[in-house]
């Protein structure tokens, strides 16, 4: 009775030395996951996920502070590239409408040229100086919709993409085997 | 030879999973993608043959002299979890390579009851110290490869047109039950000498 | 629609019905030299299969004319049937027919998407289930249909000189008494080759296999890497004691071998695809058949062997991968 | 010398149906009252249009200078007014519009004074220059601007004539080659000028005979000419689709394979199809630009045939001309085995457009139902690539793109064999261009996510930099301040308190915030 609690308290204490002795000298700082989260979402910067950027949301999801299914423009897909890195389990978002790709066109005529666009575009897209009409590199846009609530004047829309034969895509082959899907 | 036999008996013939039937968490959990099977494969076989052979010694040179065999799967379970957190730690910090392969799937090896059954096993068959370290290296050996072939299968199964019902887990679990009525072609060949 | 816009005329129908002309001759052997009975497990076989298929479709709400009408399941069914001994009672036909057609293809989606060998799933299934029903086969040269069909029907099996050993299971138990090879082969159970009446039926199988090689139907590498790989492995053991291990000939000729080579091993769905992985997969169903034969637990380890190596095929086709076009040349420059 | 043929692994061999329209010689489509004219006619780039509506232009006149160094020129097709630049449908799969310069024709057909180069008197940028002044670009299909595959500087040894015309139905090439020979091969030396090639092979699938022979006849008669230094042969090749296929070709005459991503001149070969090299011809030698080509029509049509016809030419003028026969329920351009059904036969002819087949379900049946792939093979012994379509089709299918570019999908070629072979009638090819769409789409994606994060980053800094600063400035001035302070500057003092009480009161009457 005694030998056996003794031997237990025993490799107990042992243990448990080792690994307060492990813990206090093998501490690493810094999570690798963060990066690679980061690398999947789809960097809108858009903060439609409650965290002020991609990379701050990458870090909350990484220390597992956030839901892998908050960012918007990521969609299903991106959520379920998430739940594959991280082991977790995929939730859908919800929403099931995708929205196509659009970027912001500021309306030359209306822009007062105010530059309140300017300072929460988080990709620098939009150029312009104080008093000088706006306007949007639709090259570099991310279509995260930050600029719309900022103008006075309302002169920011969002519109989709012209469709040219180099961004057309084949669609889904229309398959004969499922009659009700 | 017969150290050999050891081993191919615990990869093939006593597959740990197929007909054990141990270890099933890890091996459904981490069996959607070959790379993730792959790391956790080689994750549980350095922490099995590690374990094994630590709970030779703890069996041996503890329990056994102070007769009290009877706490074994609680002095193994103690021993084991520590291990695998220092494994962990240790590789996190010394190299950060073996990190990236292993690092997310040491902490899920505490909860794989292969690694606490193989050695209960191991002692109860009265394994000395190779054989130990050699029943839980073929074990280990034997779950990785059930981990990779079920992974390969399981990736191929992702395009298929599965019944509703049936998608994900429950066709998963079909298919390990038919893998393990294919390992049962191995039963017998541990008998024959 | 969209290029190509010419098809050539092929389809699945023409090739299943293919191979269902080309087990014939088999089968044609098979009533000959053991008996009627197998027609009549062809028949049930076949009607649970077709059923329940089209049951199975009809739930899924797929096309069901089409699916059912390309003649897989029959494929199947048939394998099936010949794969079980002939006198086993009709109830165990409809259960391997029903595990084939929705437990190992329609729970993953119907044709083209199984992993597994529907047949040897069926085959395997059963011989766990029910192994002493599974070792029960007709006496060697009793053919009267009137007996196999009262088995068939359930009849009882406990009568002695009905029921005998395959080849295979009489050279088992006798090297297992450690008899040599050599006076095995001397008792009545076994013919020129290997059990008596099967060699005829291996002969039948072998000649609609030639058939389908002719055809194009069946990929020669299938066949090749069987044979090559239970015969070789026999081959090899038999050179190095002819008295403990029967001959390549005997492996080839009895048991299914022939009926694998050609039929089994050869199905499209579950086996390897690329040219190096499929003699890798068929030579592995040969090399493991022979190991459980020799020394496993079952008298027929074929089936085992192909659902084996059907786990493998992933890993196999993945890195059996063939050069593409430019591919081998630029790593030689 | 007896050349030596390689074989390239898989292709098949349809039913030719090349009698129906290879029997006739080759007539002039009569010139349409209006003529489209795209901007876009290479792979490359556009033209810059240099016309505006009301301009009266020749015929061979430059109407569309290159933009960027890909772009081709477009030239006038014929005499008359430009009445509109607008959007027009275009040849292409999807339907889409494109810029187009509209041009209605006066009926005179007045050229421009043509002023031919002679290659043997001038630079070879003069020649480029002039390749691209006149808009060559590859005339089997891929519409690659010639300037810049002959302008690469690479060390060629052969040139590639390519002859073959693999795909059934098409005959434009074939009827080329029987009555221009003599200036195919004149342009094929130019193009050895240019490329520095000691040899040009011209290969031709034997079931071309006639062509065969007139190109040989053209050789041997331009090599009694005297001119020496590059030899020339005529190449009987086996015929089976896709022999056709630049580097398929490319591989039965050399041995050379080139892998995708790749390109033959990196290999010392160079391939032109024969109507580059007679347009190159006609181009340099006679000094007209490309406003026409050789269109194969066929099909369930009255009249097939093979017709010269103006760029612009909208394609239901040109069948009109032919008579569609009744039961015709789409229209193809190129051939049956990769092209495309026409959304709207008021597209007009392009530099690519080599065929357009009148198609009906007699002649060519609608698909059966798609069935399930029993992974039987066969598609992946028909493929020229050596890939494995029912691995690239399972990928393709489940969205599984990471596989589908493990399995090379890239490398497809889009032949068509394996469709055509598919027991199961699976539309294979559909699938493979579905997900190699997406795939370039995730990557373009992918890269504007990048590109994003790295703007993002450097406008994080950027703030922070500034309110570092900003910062600073303000440590500045509170130091600034603190020294002058310390100095005892009371007056500062006594300024600096009373503008604080005169605020204290302001603060005090402030509402409490309501939080």
């Amino acid at each position: 009775m005694f030998a056996a609690l003794i031997v237990m308290t025993g490799i107990a204490i042992a243990l448990g030395a080792a690994l307060g002795y492990a813990a206090f000298h093998f501490k690493v700082e810094g999570n690798p996951i963060a990066e690679q989260i980061d690398a999947i979402l789809p960097q809108t910067q858009c903060a439609q996920c409650g965290y002020p950027g991609c990379k701050p949301y990458a870090e909350a999801v990484a220390s597992s502070e956030a839901e892998i299914n908050l960012c918007t423009p990521g969609g299903d897909d991106g959520a379920r590239k998430l739940a594959e890195l991280l082991g977790r389990e995929f939730k859908p978002r919800g929403v099931t409408v995708e929205k196509p790709k659009t970027v912001a066109l500021i309306d030359e005529q209306t822009c007062i040229g105010c530059t309140l666009c300017i300072q929460a575009c988080p990709v620098d897209a939009i150029v312009g100086s104080a008093k000088q009409m706006h306007t949007v590199v639709s090259r570099i846009c991310t279509g995260c919709e930050l600029c719309l609530p900022p103008c006075p004047v309302d002169c920011i829309a969002l519109v989709e993409e012209p469709r040219t034969p180099q961004n057309w895509r084949w669609k889904y082959p229309v398959t004969g085997l499922k009659v009700v899907a | 030879m017969s150290y050999l036999f050891v081993v191919l008996s615990a990869v093939l013939v006593n597959n740990v999973v197929f007909v054990r039937i141990l270890g099933l968490c890890p091996f459904m959990g981490v069996s959607k993608k070959l790379e993730t099977a792959l790391g956790m494969g080689m994750a549980t076989t350095f922490v099995l043959t590690v374990a094994s052979g630590t709970s030779y010694l703890i069996d041996h040179y503890l329990l056994a002299p102070f007769d009290i065999a009877y706490l074994r799967t609680l002095a193994f379970i103690i021993v084991i979890a520590a291990i695998v957190q220092i494994t962990e730690l240790v590789i996190h910090k010394t190299s950060p390579l073996l990190q990236q392969v292993l690092g997310i799937y040491l902490p899920l090896i505490t909860t794989n009851c292969a690694v606490l059954g193989i050695p209960l096993l191991s002692a109860g068959l009265g394994h000395g110290l190779l054989e130990s370290l050699l029943f839980g290296f073929g074990s280990a050996a034997g779950f990785t490869l059930a981990l990779i072939l079920f992974a390969g299968i399981r990736e191929h199964l992702e395009g298929a047109d599965v019944p509703l019902p049936f998608r994900g887990v429950p066709i998963a679990m079909m298919t390990a039950g038919f893998m393990s009525l294919a390992f049962m072609g191995f039963a017998g060949l541990d008998r024959f000498h | 629609m969209s290029s190509p816009h010419i098809r050539q005329p092929a389809s699945v129908r023409h090739i299943m019905f293919t191979v269902l002309l080309a087990l014939v001759p088999g089968i044609a052997a098979y009533v000959w030299q053991i008996g009627a009975g197998i027609l009549l497990n062809l028949a049930i076989a076949s009607a649970t299969a077709l059923a329940a298929e089209t049951l199975v479709l009809k739930l899924r709400r797929r096309p069901v004319a089409i699916t059912v009408g390309d003649g897989s399941a029959l494929v199947t069914a048939w394998l099936v049937a010949l794969a079980l001994p002939c006198i086993v009672p009709w109830w165990l036909t409809v259960i391997a027919a029903l595990i084939a057609i929705v437990g190992a293809k329609h729970l993953y989606g119907g044709i083209g998407q199984n992993p597994f060998n529907p047949a040897m799933i069926a085959y395997c299934a059963m011989i766990v289930a029910y192994p002493a029903i599974m070792s029960q086969w007709p006496a060697a040269g009793d053919t009267d249909f009137a007996v196999q069909l009262q088995l068939i029907l359930g009849g009882s099996r406990e009568i002695d000189g009905i029921t005998g050993a395959t080849a295979l299971d009489a050279m088992r138990t006798g090297l297992r008494s450690h008899s040599e090879v050599n006076a095995i082969l001397a008792t009545s159970a076994f013919g020129f080759a290997g059990g008596r009446g099967w060699e005829w039926i291996a002969a039948g199988y072998l000649l609609g296999g030639g058939f389908l090689l002719t055809r194009r139907i069946i990929a020669w590498r299938l066949p090749l890497g069987f044979i090559a790989g239970l015969g070789g492995t026999a081959a090899l053991f038999w050179f190095i004691s002819p008295e403990r291990f029967p001959s390549p000939l005997f492996h080839l000729a009895s048991g299914g071998a022939m009926l694998a080579a050609f039929f089994i091993v050869t199905d499209p769905v579950t086996s390897a695809t690329t040219p190096r992985g499929k003699l890798i997969f068929a030579a592995g169903v040969g090399i493991i058949a022979w190991i459980v034969r020799s020394f496993g637990a079952y008298p027929e380890g074929i089936a085992f062997g192909v659902l084996l190596m059907n786990i493998c095929v992933p890993w196999i086709d993945r890195h059996t991968q063939p050069a593409v076009f430019g591919q081998r040349q630029e790593t030689r420059s | 010398m007896i050349q030596r043929l390689f074989r390239f692994r898989g292709g098949i061999e349809p039913a030719p149906h090349k009698r129906e329209s290879s029997a006739a010689p080759i007539r002039p489509a009569p010139l349409p009252p209006k003529l489209v004219v795209p901007l876009i006619q290479s792979s490359r780039g556009a033209a810059r249009t240099i016309v505006t509506v009301g301009d009266k232009v020749l015929k061979g006149q430059c109407i569309g200078e290159p933009e960027g160094a890909g772009g081709t020129a477009i030239h006038a097709p014929t005499s008359g007014a430009v009445t509109e630049i607008g959007r027009y449908p275009m040849a292409h799969p999807s339907g889409l519009a494109s810029l187009a310069i509209v041009l209605e024709s006066d009926g005179e057909e007045r050229w421009i004074t043509p002023e031919p180069l002679d290659p043997a008197h001038a630079s070879r940028e003069e020649l480029l220059l002039r390749i691209q002044a006149s808009g060559i670009v590859g005339m089997g299909g891929a519409v690659f601007p010639s300037h810049i595959k002959i302008g690469k500087d690479a060390a060629i040894e052969t040139l590639v004539i390519n002859g073959a015309e693999c795909e059934p139905w098409i005959t434009c090439d074939d009827r080329l080659m029987r009555e221009r020979a003599a200036d195919i091969l004149a342009g094929a030396k130019i193009l050895c000028l240019l490329n520095g090639a000691r040899r040009i092979l011209i290969g031709i699938e034997d079931n071309k005979p006639e062509a065969i022979a007139a190109m040989t006849a053209a050789a041997r008669e331009s090599h009694g000419g005297g001119e020496a230094g590059v030899d020339v042969e005529i190449v009987p090749i086996p015929a089976r689709y896709p022999a056709g296929g630049e580097k398929q070709l490319i591989r039965v005459l050399t041995g050379i394979e080139v892998p995708a991503g790749k390109i033959a001149g990196d290999f010392g070969v160079q391939c032109f199809n024969v109507g580059t090299a007679h347009a190159v011809c006609r181009a340099l030698a006679h000094g007209e630009a490309m406003i026409s080509r050789i269109v194969t029509v066929t099909g369930n049509v009255e009249r097939p045939g093979n017709y010269e016809v103006l760029l612009g030419t909208p394609i239901s003028s040109l069948l009109a001309l032919c008579g569609v026969r009744p039961g015709t329920d789409r229209t193809l351009m190129g051939g049956p085995m990769m092209g495309f059904t026409l959304p709207s036969l008021d597209a007009p002819i392009t530099k690519g457009s080599n065929c357009i087949i009148a198609a009906s379900p007699a002649l060519f049946p609608p698909p059966p139902p798609e069935q399930a792939c029993i992974r039987c093979g066969t598609c992946a012994h028909a493929c020229p690539i050596g890939l494995q379509p029912f691995e690239l089709y399972w990928a393709s299918r489940a969205k599984r793109f990471d596989d589908a570019n493990r399995y090379h999908i890239f490398d497809c070629i889009e032949c068509g064999c394996c469709a055509y072979v598919c027991p199961a009638h699976i539309p294979l090819v559909d699938y493979f261009r579905f997900a190699k769409s997406e795939i370039r789409a995730r990557d373009e994606e992918q890269k504007a996510a990048s590109q994003a994060r790295a703007r993002f980053e450097s406008r994080l800094a950027r703030l922070e930099r500034e309110k570092a600063e900003k910062a600073a400035r303000l440590a500045a001035k509170a130091a600034e301040t603190r020294a002058s302070l310390a100095a005892g500057d009371a007056a500062l003092i006594a300024a600096a308190v009373q503008r604080t009480q005169a605020q204290s009161p302001d603060d005090a009457t402030t509402p409490p915030d309501p939080i």
